[in-house]
């Protein structure tokens, strides 16, 4: 029931992704990038969106060499459930926890906009739920976003349908780790978990993490 | 100093008058930091000289306002316990210097100014103008301050809700980068500047200081930009990652009561904190200047007057100073305490031990000298006689042309770079009328515009000031607010030369005629004058940030056509005119004068259909007149409409005409009646004009046809600014 | 205390879009004859210690670069 | 057909805040004794021309560099 969200100087959404997780029916923790252990109980783990670290060097890598990334690491390692949306995922991918890197959008710019993904994955806990073909959705809001990868190798759970995946390999949206517990997701399912907002198709992924 | 070179005073900016005037109240000379000071603090930019005696000619009071103009920005309740933040601010100089660090320093500036009233931001609005762009300057300048905004606002977790951007010759040499924060604070947690407690520790927290921008204040920003002279200051660079760890730590500070009083650095950075921190405490303070980390070595007077970003200062307990230290060391940001609250008045610094300045804290902040200016009425412009203008030879033509102009055609090259929904709260995004934003925690909602009207402020400045206020308002009302309180940036020429001092008083007259009408008050603003070339001088372009409110976020209205059949309605009775419209591209003519109780009446009648749930959407008539409004909603709802107009003097004035204040809504066909009855009740026309559905915007103009195919209308309306652009 | 120079390139192989954009700017500007654009990074910086090349080295294996999409090269100065 | 180097680095005494965050999460890391780190740009490119340095010279100014903040390099290879 116990997610555990983190937070890095420079995380935007830890907010949001805790009341997503409220809103799915769990209780949410806020830890700390310094901290060396993850609180017990945790079940699921979300890195939060954001600009860890201002984005400076590489998105997301400054934050994967944090001390409490080693917690997570070994969370996953025992088959825990990860997710890591936008910068989480920048952050997955660059502690080695995801297969590939994020690199700048094909605009070379900055993109908001609402997008409509396809589950392409349906054999992982953070899919099931949802099933082969179903749609969601989402929005997006970054400026590295193209996931680069062996889609041969590399299981993508979700993909953009029908627009400009800003360079993305295989129109990728979310990535999965080879047992598919560890998924990252470039966008944003916390803006989408109440219809007053648009849409409220991202708490399926918020459930999923409860249901851990 | 060679005997060539004119006095420092002059060198500084200052008047031979104005160095008289510090002698004399000082009793002595100024030390070279203490006229170095003077001469940012009684600058144009920070002493507002020009233009403080017209500011008091605003309506600033109100039963909902916590703080009015005076502090870093005014505060209004908005409900529930909760109050709001809100300002505007310039940075029109630096960003046509450096247009992306200009612009991003623009946005890191005001959200600080929200900050230091211990509130969070929680939206962010960007005003911009700038020239055409077939001018590569102007769209290198436009891209870049973009890019600029979206970087910092992105960066930092603010949505950027909402903002106008707009085109015209004028600003080819003086571009307009205005930005706006709200930010929202519980009523008991509200924090000031004024310092106090002897004593107590000055704490400065933040980037080192080095040094950006030092003359910025009163070279840059007050003087006109002359391109033959190199007088630039060392550019800010923007630190956005910093600024969003300072939100975090101050908030979190400001939470546990840490703060006695907080201020951030912004033009004439320490001086002008200190100097107001203790001028509106009655207090006294001393700064060690040894004590300021420095990221280069600076001289006493650059590190007093150094702009580097990403700064706050704070006034705290002694026993508290560790606390504060640790929490900042906690989120990666540096906390020193760089001087002590004393009694007496002055502020004094030291540096090597030396006392380096000593003099009163008000003569900086408060005693600048105010000066009128001077009142040259500019001759009354003719209306347009409508046998000058050509008639288009195709309506259907113009109305396509007209939706793909880059004032008319959709933002979303722009908005599209800016995190407009970080913080899960924005309920409507930009692309619409006014933005709405959930109050965290609530079911209540703010919506947030920026409006200004500077073809119709240089035609005629009284009407246009107010017709700037009125736009507002209805846009508010359009989704469904009821307007709450207003920020103001007067950006004029300068306005001791022509008829622009003249300008500035009618325009402030006009907007505040619109204000107490509407009963918003003005809390908070900024002015930023001498936006002029030696051979092009701006419109006078007031731009007017109004933030409404909404009992229940659910009620916002939309303004996208709804469902088949709605009736399409034009609320609010007005004459159409092209004169300084969109369509005949240039402030040339007489827009008629805006009936204001009208407009105010409009607005209310808006708000409640909309609280009544009346509307199935709701959209304000601006530039391109009422054609352009049925686009635009039969684009953003995906679904046409058919209208039938009388064909008044002239098809193209019908179509495209402004002026007046008129909304184009829709309702379910069985609740015209309802919605009838209450307009009527408010006295407003409300008429009923056609149909929504089908595949066309498509109009009857007394008989002739005049059609637009949705794909064909959104081709140009979407593709318009970036085409323009390439 | 030497200075040393860490230069991180994309991987040739990589798509490198900022490349890719700035060649693109250029012929636009009128450059012409402007091929084969690649953008990196230039990280200078100051290192006490007996082996500052190899101090370097480890920084990029840990944290500069990213060993998927990057090279890098150490450059030991004074 | 010559290749060529552009540097560009943040001029002295202007904010970098770039190598600011990789300096604290170097020391972060362990990595002590590491400072002044400062943040730029490679551009490697091939250019055709009688004068590629020139040609890079004015890329350089009228593009690849902002004057305001930052100093640029060129060198010419083979
Ligand atoms: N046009 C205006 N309308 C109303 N208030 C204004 C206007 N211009 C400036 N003010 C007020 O004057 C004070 C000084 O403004 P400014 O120097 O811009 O503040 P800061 O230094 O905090 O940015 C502020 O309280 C501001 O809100
Ligand atoms: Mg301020």
């Amino acid at each position: 029931m116990s997610v555990a969200v983190l937070r890095f100087p420079g995380s935007l959404d830890h907010e949001s992704a805790a009341r997503a997780i409220r809103t799915a029916g769990g209780t949410a923790a806020e830890v700390w990038h310094d901290e060396s252990d993850l609180p017990g109980g945790t079940r699921a783990v979300v890195i939060p969106g954001g600009f860890s670290y201002g984005d400076h060097l590489r998105p997301g890598a400054i934050a994967s060499r944090a001390r409490v990334m080693d917690d997570v690491r070994r969370h996953a390692e025992r088959g825990g459930m990860v997710l890591g949306i936008c910068n989480g995922f920048q952050v997955l991918c660059e502690a080695g926890l995801l297969p590939g890197a994020l690199r700048p959008n094909a605009t070379l710019s900055f993109v908001c906009r609402q997008t409509t993904l396809e589950v392409t994955d349906p054999d992982a806990p953070w899919t099931r739920a949802l099933g082969a073909g179903a749609h969601l959705s989402i929005p997006i809001k970054n400026n590295s976003g193209a996931w680069f990868g062996d889609p041969t190798t590399a299981r993508v759970a979700l993909r953009y349908v029908g627009e400009d995946a800003l360079g993305s390999v295989d129109a990728a949206a979310g990535v999965l780790d080879d047992r598919g517990t560890v998924l990252g997701l470039m966008p944003h399912p916390e803006e989408a978990c109440d219809p007053l907002l648009g849409s409220a198709d991202g708490l399926a992924l918020f459930q999923a993490a409860v249901a851990a | 100093m060679t005997t060539l070179e004119p006095p420092l005073h002059r060198q500084l900016g200052l008047t031979d008058w104005e160095a008289g005037r510090i002698d004399e109240l000082l009793g002595r000379r100024p030390t070279h930091p203490e006229l170095v000071m003077f001469s940012l603090m009684w600058s144009e930019h920070c002493s507002y000289k020009h233009s403080r005696r017209l500011l008091r000619r605003f309506p600033t009071e109100g039963p909902s306002v916590l703080q009015g103009p005076g502090e870093n920005a005014g505060v209004v309740d908005v409900g529930d316990g909760w109050a709001a933040a809100l300002k505007i601010e310039s940075h029109n100089h630096p960003s046509a210097v450096e247009p992306f660090e200009g612009a991003a320093t623009g946005v890191g500036g005001i959200v600080r100014d929200i900050l230091a009233m211990g509130a969070r931001p929680i939206a962010l609005l960007d005003s911009l103008r700038f020239g055409e762009l077939a001018s590569a300057r102007s769209r290198h300048l436009f891209a870049r301050s973009v890019a600029g905004i979206g970087h910092y606002g992105n960066c930092i977790g603010v949505p950027t809700v909402g903002g106008e951007v707009a085109f015209d010759d004028r600003y080819e040499d003086s571009c307009l980068v205005n930005a706006m924060c709200v930010g929202v604070v519980r009523h008991d947690a509200l924090l000031r500047s004024a310092a106090s407690g002897p004593g107590n520790a000055v704490v400065l927290i933040g980037n080192r200081t080095g040094a950006d921008g030092i003359g910025g204040a009163s070279v840059l920003a007050s003087a006109e930009l002359d391109e033959e002279e190199d007088r630039r200051p060392s550019v800010q660079v923007s630190d956005p990652f910093t600024e969003r760890k300072l939100i975090d730590c101050c908030l979190e500070l400001a939470g546990r009561g840490a703060f006695v009083a907080l201020q951030d650095l912004g033009a004439a950075g320490l001086t002008s904190a200190s100097s107001e921190m203790a001028a509106k405490g009655g207090v006294g303070i001393e700064l060690d200047l040894d004590a300021v980390p420095l990221r280069q070595p600076l001289e006493p007077a650059e590190i007093l007057v150094s702009e580097s970003q990403e700064r706050m200062l704070a006034v705290v307990e002694p026993g508290r100073v560790g606390e504060v230290i640790a929490a900042c060391d906690r989120w990666e940001l540096l906390a020193t305490a760089v001087g002590r609250v004393t009694d007496g008045g002055n502020l004094l610094a030291r540096a090597a031990g030396r006392v380096v300045v000593d003099v009163p804290a008000r003569l900086l902040a408060d005693d600048a000298p105010a000066y009128d200016v001077p009142i040259e009425p500019a001759p009354e412009p003719e209306p347009l006689q409508l046998e000058d203008v050509p008639a288009p030879s195709d309506l259907a033509a113009a109305w396509r042309d007209l939706l793909a102009r880059p004032n008319v055609a959709s933002k979303r090259w722009v908005y599209q770079q800016y995190d407009h929904l970080v913080g899960a709260n924005t309920v409507q995004r930009p692309g619409g009328d006014a933005a709405v934003v959930r109050l965290p925690g609530s079911s209540r909602a703010i919506a947030l515009t920026t409006d200004g009207a500077e073809r119709h402020c240089q035609l005629d400045p009284r009407a246009g000031g107010a017709a700037a206020v009125l736009e507002a308002a209805r846009t508010l009302a359009c989704v469904g607010a009821r307007p709450a309180a207003a920020t103001d940036c007067l950006n004029f020429p300068n306005p001791e030369k022509g008829a622009t001092g003249w300008r500035l008083r009618e325009v402030i007259d006009g907007m505040s005629e619109a204000l107490r009408a509407l009963g918003v008050p003005v809390v908070s603003g900024n002015v930023s004058l001498y936006n002029e070339s030696g051979s092009r001088a701006i419109y006078p372009t007031p731009v007017v940030g109004m933030m409404g409110l909404l009992f229940e976020a659910a009620a916002s209205v939309t303004h996208g056509f709804d469902a088949d059949g709605d009736a399409v309605l034009l609320a609010g009775a007005a004459t159409p005119r092209l004169d300084g419209s969109e369509l005949l591209g240039e402030a040339r003519g007489r827009p008629p004068a805006p009936d204001v109780p009208a407009q105010a009446a409009l607005c209310a009648a808006l708000a409640e259909a909309a609280e009544r749930r009346l509307l199935r959407s709701a959209h304000d008539v601006a530039a391109g007149g009422v054609a352009v409004a049925l686009a635009e909603s039969a684009l953003a709802g995906g679904l046409g409409v058919e209208v039938t107009l009388p064909v008044g003097r002239r098809g193209d004035e019908t179509l495209f005409g402004e002026g007046g204040g008129r909304a184009v809504v829709s309702c379910r066909r069985d609740g015209e009646t309802q919605l009838a009855e209450l307009f009527a009740s408010h006295g407003v026309a409300l008429k009923r004009i056609g149909t929504a559905g089908g595949a066309h915007v498509a109009v009857d103009l007394g008989g002739q046809p005049v059609a637009l195919g949705l794909d064909e209308a959104a081709e140009a309306y979407e593709t318009g600014l970036a085409e323009a652009l390439r | 205390m030497s200075r040393v120079v860490i230069t991180v390139m994309p991987k040739q192989g990589v798509l490198d879009p900022q490349g890719q954009a700035v060649q693109g700017a250029l012929a636009r500007l009128g450059f012409s004859g402007v091929e084969d654009v690649r953008v990196g990074k230039r990280i200078e910086l100051s290192v006490t210690g007996d082996d500052p090349a190899a101090a370097a080295r480890e920084m990029c294996e840990r944290l500069l670069a990213n060993a998927l999409i990057e090279d890098y090269r150490v450059e030991v100065g004074s």
